[in-house]
């Protein structure tokens, strides 16, 4: 691996290498194969979308990738090194598929946590926490408890805590599920533009068949029971991505190949 | 002096054993999580031993633990009778009634607004009145016998049984009161079904809170009168005499039954309660 | 001047009046004493603190003592400024209680904590058993530390003492023709009772046995100034006692059947009624205090030097 | 407003409650001082009366009801009794005087703080060692439990020699038991606090790679806070009844125990249960002071909604 | 109000009637109106969605429908009585926005609650667990507890708890928000096969502009800040819904509708 930390196009630097990658929970009635043999390979800038039935074991993925699990078998690398020891690096920003805010904290003060945590200076902080309340709409809210908010501005602020600081690697578990078209749409500019200025990896699971070809360079689409990769699709879409561009036909057409890579693996299950 | 030495060593080595073992992928069995507090136990008793032969220390303030192990081998006959006096007669079934009625009562308060705010206050209040101020009136009011220590035992058990049980009948997120509501469901559906449920981790804290006050408000109260018989007895008694080994026999007895009867507990707690994150490791 | 603990084996009344008195008057300063009094109580057994160093001397039974010695702890009684024994039983008259012998198939009240060996001893030699109630058993309550269970009818008898529970029997309301007393001296099991004791190894220690030598000098004269003058005596203790409990009357009386206790004695044992107490205590049934003759719990070496 | 008439009603009631049940409790004491003063008793004798039911006993003889008010040691001391002699030993005594339960009640209190501090501390230690050692996690806290089903009773007098014989002497063998009786509740309800984030807040600061003195500050202590208020107000009664458990076997000369004991000794119920009273309005002062900074930290927290 | 039990088409019965109302949370920092002179009947047999921007109310209303909140202002009547007297008669059937299902109780058992409380027979019971778990397609899962199962499944678990018994009013809040598009697809399908089958009112609030155009009879825009109701859409699709009638023209312009309208909201809002 070499020391260059920006990428160029055409020379893809892996980030994260899945390598038969199987995941055993042990329950009280047997055990429960969440994921079996999963091979994929994250390149640095990438943007991978996780899309599969419910129970499929995307959530566990995400989870692998961040250390938050351990794999029952196969390995894992990120960054070339164990998922462990890179989040030693602090490379990781997570959002829960539910909020997980600190009660006790305000929404700013929960925006702080992360901040505080890797040392940031206290203007910083200030600065960053209000750029991303601004980010998800959520400005006038800073001073408010989690409980005093409505199910999507909990999300939105979860949202804004993962994008406050600069991680490498961005791991996200259906962030926008909570949340109304319009502002689902600005977000997910919002996020691409983010991506395409830092150059942040980042792994996404949504069930918006759209949403995930909109943003994606790689869907990656799964199947449950025992959780696994069917389909890796590579996306031909620019970079650059204008809202409307989800109304040409390249983008039909990913979607429809991605519609029938989820219809396969359902049909599997019955 | 060499012991005092050997002492410090024993305590190192039972140390470096411990986080062996409590380190290790093995430490989620059932036999080293047995292991590791025994070897602790052990330790310590090592060292006790050690330290009271290498300071000479006098029979008379503390006995070393192989004078009190052969005290307990030879009057097992007498710590038995003591221990049912104070144990099964005083402890278990003060124990029983208080935390029936503590439970009794922690549903009608549970169901009346104005008993939780009446009676809490109140009943926080006589929860800090003082054993050794109400042992000599119950024993004045129940006699000499273990009627006056179950007296006791009711007394101690019965408030951190209530606080306890109320605040679980309140442990329930606004989210599973609103479901219960949805059904309309009665006051006693939504006490079975979802109040006692989610009540239980909060009743059994109560209930191991209550199995150490048991014990030991037994033993106490029988400081203040009691017949001839009864580990408080002994140990006060023995005390006088100077029979040092024979107090910390029965001491012994007292701290066997007292984790016996918490561990049963606990164990039921485990079986109960084995959906609650705390349980579930 | 020299430091002395003196641990007593209750709390603060007038049954350790003398202590008090030498302290107030001055005794022990004339002696180059500084003399701290440790007040007693029911959790505390004066032998263990002596073992444990807490005090230099105690005033404790001569029972308790000598079966501590028997447990391995050397004590050894210096002066014994209590010549006669205190104790009784005191029983409802109405319970048709008149002689001894009527105490069989009866519930007693008996102080332990090391108090329970005359008790034990009395019993022996009338040949009734303290397991249960019988034919020629009783039932044995350990009282707590007062009266009530007199006054509650729990128990037939309780164990008094002559200067202190007895009167608390009769403050109470009782008269005294509705009670039976039995004296311990009278009965022939009488114990010796308030003596001094300290450590035996260190009487070795010439600077430890000139100070006690001082110390009880000083304390035969607070005794003597006592007995004298009971009622000042019974104020220094009221002085004394930081619980604010006692109350004068009390303690007044107390002084006067105290001083009765003490008047035959100069401070120095009377080998007679050690052995007689010896005696008393080998015979105690099943269980006795102390299986065998002691050998050197007394000395006599302090209150010669003291007393010359 | 509405629970102070809630407790009120409760008090009222037991109020009630308590001189209904004066009359039966103490009705032999009172018939056996008539008979001695000469009044007309049925049945006659203190002997007769011991064996017959206590109802019976009212219904024969009821003019000696207010009596059983007014007894100077009765079985159980009438409220008013209680409420006298607490008025007569605190407002009208000296607070310097011996016979002062505010004096008593300071020198308990000395104690019972002191002891506080070093069990509440000995206890968050303990905890944060427990929580995130595993060793101390599986050997210290078995132990623990044990150490509550000792009787403290019976070890405070060793605990006492074996300090005095070091050399420690006045508030601090007392301070010690208090301590070694609220070390317990802060330990138990310390591990549970620190222990009760759930597994996503705590999966969050692992993606953070906080270090483990982050999530000490930053998610357990936090979130324990509840449970730990909720403890040092157990803790801080448990001290109080360790204060004055320890005033036996120092010699018992001043202290609510001190009082209690000697209230016990001579019989005097009405010392006794003012004394008890007074020792249980101060864990209730002390509860409540608890309870007012617990409501200004979590409200300041954010915590209380 | 007559007595009739079932609504022939045409002749409209009220079950829901809001008139001005108004609610507002009191918290520590002011209060927070969340919902300000709301007007809605709902008829008998209606199947109502109610969409717009997170946080502007749509919980709430439903909430206060349920009883669970109870408005300061206005009047709303169910079923021509107040939201309370309503639940004691059991009308309702509620899935909350999250799936707050009990952590002692197996799937199969969450079910069963509703049942017990209900007095349905043993026999009933077994046979409706059976058939709704049938239908989210969670029958392998009735003996797990809810934290062995993922996000989505948890959430399928609630749906099935509320379509176990007989409610005559289902409210629903955002319940296939974590359900990818395929299950989504066919739980749409079976609701509206239930509603048809078995007339019940329903309340749906979604994020999804499609799903409330396929799923509704009628359309409730919601604007926030305050929350009041900016447009109620009635739709003109036939109560046969096969899933392709999404690409209807008709279709096509009840979403533009519904699009406009809340596009409209959030202008307001900046
Ligand atoms: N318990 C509460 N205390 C204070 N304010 C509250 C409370 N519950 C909701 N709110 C406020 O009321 C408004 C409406 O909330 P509601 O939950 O109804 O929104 P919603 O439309 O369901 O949003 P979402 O789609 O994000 O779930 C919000 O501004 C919220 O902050
Ligand atoms: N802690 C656990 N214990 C036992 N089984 C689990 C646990 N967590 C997840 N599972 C099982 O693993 C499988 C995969 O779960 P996972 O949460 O990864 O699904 P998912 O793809 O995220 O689904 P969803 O879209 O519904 O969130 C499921 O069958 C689930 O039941
Ligand atoms: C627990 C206990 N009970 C009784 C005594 C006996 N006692 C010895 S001296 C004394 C004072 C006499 O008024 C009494 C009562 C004791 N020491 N400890
Ligand atoms: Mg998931
Ligand atoms: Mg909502």
């Amino acid at each position: 691996m070499n020391n260059e930390t920006t990428t160029q196009a055409g020379s893809p630097q892996a980030v994260v290498e899945a390598r038969n990658l199987d995941l055993v929970f042990e329950t009280n009635d047997g055990p429960v194969q969440a994921l079996k043999d999963v091979n994929l390979t994250i390149n640095k800038g990438d943007f991978v979308s996780f899309i599969g039935p419910s129970g499929c074991g995307k959530t566990t993925f995400l989870r692998v990738m961040a250390a938050l699990e351990h794999p029952t078998g196969g390995s894992i690398t990120v960054n070339g090194m164990t998922p462990d020891e890179a989040r030693q690096k602090r490379a990781y920003g997570y959002v829960f598929q539910a909020a997980g805010l600190y009660p006790w904290r305000t929404i700013a003060k929960n925006i702080k946590l992360p901040l505080e945590i890797m040392g940031y200076s206290r203007e910083e902080q200030d600065k960053r926490v209000a750029q991303v309340l601004e980010l998800v709409e959520l400005s006038g809210f800073g001073g408010k408890y989690p409980w005093q908010l409505s199910g999507g501005m909990q999300q939105r602020a979860s949202i804004a805590r993962a994008l406050a600081f600069d991680a490498d690697i961005l791991l996200m578990d259906e962030p926008f599920g909570a949340l109304d078209e319009i502002v689902r749409d600005h977000l997910n500019e919002q996020l691409l533009k983010l991506w395409a200025r830092t150059d942040k990896t980042i792994g996404f699971v949504t069930h918006s068949i759209p949403e995930a070809v909109y943003l994606s360079t790689k869907i990656v689409v799964m199947s449950p029971r025992p959780g696994r990769i069917t389909d890796v699709i590579e996306s031909t879409l620019p970079k650059e991505r204008p809202l409307d561009i989800r109304d040409s036909q390249e983008f039909i057409d990913i979607a429809h190949r991605v519609r029938e890579g989820l219809r396969a693996g359902h049909s599997d299950d019955a | 002096m060499i012991e005092v030495v050997f002492a410090a060593l024993v305590w190192i080595a039972g140390w470096w054993i411990n986080s062996r073992f409590a380190n290790s992928p093995a430490a989620k069995t059932q036999a080293v999580k047995l292991a590791v507090p025994l070897i602790f136990g052990v330790t310590v008793l090592i060292v006790w031993e050690l330290l009271v032969r290498g300071l000479e220390v006098s029979m008379v303030i503390l006995p070393a633990p192989s004078l009190i192990a052969a005290r307990f081998a030879t009057s097992i006959p007498i710590l038995w009778q003591d221990f049912s006096q104070t144990f099964i007669k005083g402890a278990l079934s003060g124990y029983i009634m208080g935390c029936v009625a503590a439970l009794l009562m922690a549903v009608a308060v549970d169901r009346s607004d104005f008993l939780r705010r009446g009676l809490l206050p109140v009943g926080n209040f006589v929860a800090a009145l003082p054993i050794v101020g109400t042992a000599p009136i119950l024993v004045m009011w129940f006699g000499f016998d273990w009627q006056s220590k179950a007296a006791v035992v009711v007394v101690m058990v019965f408030f951190p049984m209530l606080v306890n049980t109320v605040a679980g009948l309140r442990e329930t997120s606004a989210m599973q009161r609103d479901l219960m509501q949805t059904y309309a469901a009665s006051y006693w559906q939504s006490f079975f079904k979802l109040r006692l449920p989610a009540a239980l981790p909060f009743i059994f804290n109560g209930l191991k809170i209550s199995t150490t006050l048991a014990l030991v408000g037994a033993i106490v109260a029988e400081f203040f009168g009691s017949p001839t018989v009864g580990m408080g007895f002994r140990i006060s008694t023995s005390v006088g005499q100077l029979a040092l080994d024979m107090v910390w026999a029965e001491i012994l007895v007292a701290a066997l039954a007292g984790s016996a009867f918490y561990g049963v507990i606990a164990l039921v707690e485990k079986t109960l309660t084995f959906w609650h994150p705390s349980q579930r490791g | 001047a020299d430091d002395v603990k003196l641990q007593l084996k209750w709390v603060t009344q007038a049954q350790f009046a003398g202590y008090y008195v030498a302290l107030d008057k001055g005794f022990y300063e004339e002696e180059d004493l500084n003399v701290t009094i440790l007040p007693g109580g029911p959790d505390i057994a004066p032998t263990q603190v002596i073992a444990g160093g807490g005090a230099d001397v105690t005033v404790e039974w001569m029972p308790a003592a000598l079966a501590a010695r028997e447990k391995g702890l050397p004590l050894v009684n210096i002066a014994q400024p209590f010549k006669s024994s205190g104790m009784m039983l005191t029983c409802w008259k109405d319970t048709g209680i008149s002689e001894p012998a009527d105490l069989a198939n009866r519930t007693l009240g008996v102080w332990f904590f090391g108090n329970e060996f005359p008790f034990m001893s009395w019993m022996s030699k009338l040949g009734i058993s303290t397991e249960g109630k019988g034919e020629m058993g009783v039932e044995v309550l350990k009282q707590g530390f007062n009266v009530d269970p007199l006054l509650q009818r729990q128990a037939d008898c309780i164990s008094t003492m002559t200067y202190n529970e007895y009167w608390q029997v009769i403050d109470a309301g009782v008269s005294p023709d509705e009670l039976v007393t039995f004296k311990y001296e009278d009965q022939g099991v009488a114990t010796l009772e308030d003596g001094l004791y300290v450590l035996e190894e260190n009487l070795s220690d010439e600077a430890f046995t000139d100070k006690m030598e001082r110390f009880v000098r000083a304390s035969m004269k607070g005794w003597k100034y006592a007995e004298s003058n009971p009622d000042e005596a019974a104020e220094i203790v009221l002085d004394n006692d930081a619980s604010g409990a006692q109350t004068e009357m009390h303690q007044k009386r107390m002084m006067s059947e105290v001083a009765k206790l003490t008047a035959g004695s100069n401070g120095a044992l009377d080998v007679a009624d050690y052995e007689r107490t010896v005696e008393t205590l080998l015979t105690g049934g099943s269980a006795p205090v102390i299986t065998k003759t002691p050998e050197g719990a007394w000395t006599h070496a302090i209150t010669d030097a003291a007393l010359k | 407003m509405k629970s102070f008439f809630a407790v009120l009603t409760v008090v009222a009631a037991i109020i009630a409650f308590w001189y209904a049940a004066c009359v039966p409790m103490n009705i032999k004491g009172v018939l056996d001082q008539a008979e001695r003063a000469g009044a007309e008793i049925t049945p006659a004798t203190a002997k007769e009366r011991r064996d017959m039911g206590t109802f019976g006993l009212v219904a024969k003889n009821t003019f000696a009801i207010g009596d059983t008010w007014a007894q100077d040691r009765p079985r159980l001391p009438a409220p008013h009794q209680v409420a006298a002699e607490l008025w007569k030993t605190t407002v009208q005594k000296k607070v310097t005087s011996k016979r002062s339960l505010i004096y008593h009640g300071q020198v308990t209190l000395s104690a019972t703080l002191l002891g506080f501090a070093i069990g509440t501390g000995l206890g968050i230690l303990l905890a944060v060692g427990i929580v995130h050692s595993k060793v101390m996690d599986m050997s210290v806290m078995p132990w623990a439990i044990v150490s509550q089903t000792i009787p403290i009773i019976a070890l405070a007098p060793m605990i006492i020699v074996v300090l005095y014989s070091i050399g420690v002497q006045g508030i601090l063998p007392k301070a010690i038991i208090s301590a070694y009786l609220s070390f317990f509740p802060v330990v138990v309800g310390m591990v549970k606090g620190l222990r009760s984030p759930d597994s996503m807040q705590l999966d969050l600061l692992k993606t953070y790679s906080a270090s483990t003195s982050q999530g000490f500050w930053k998610l357990r202590l936090p979130s324990s806070l509840p449970y730990l208020f909720a403890s040092l107000k157990i803790g801080i009664a448990a001290s109080l009844v360790g204060a004055i458990v320890g005033e036996l076997p120092t010699g018992a000369v001043a202290g609510l125990g001190a009082r209690l004991l000697a209230g016990s000794y001579y019989g005097q119920t009405v010392q006794i249960w003012s004394a008890l009273f007074a020792a249980a309005i101060l864990a209730a002062l002390l509860v409540a002071l608890l309870g007012l900074i617990e409501r200004v930290v979590l409200k300041r927290m954010g915590m209380s909604a």
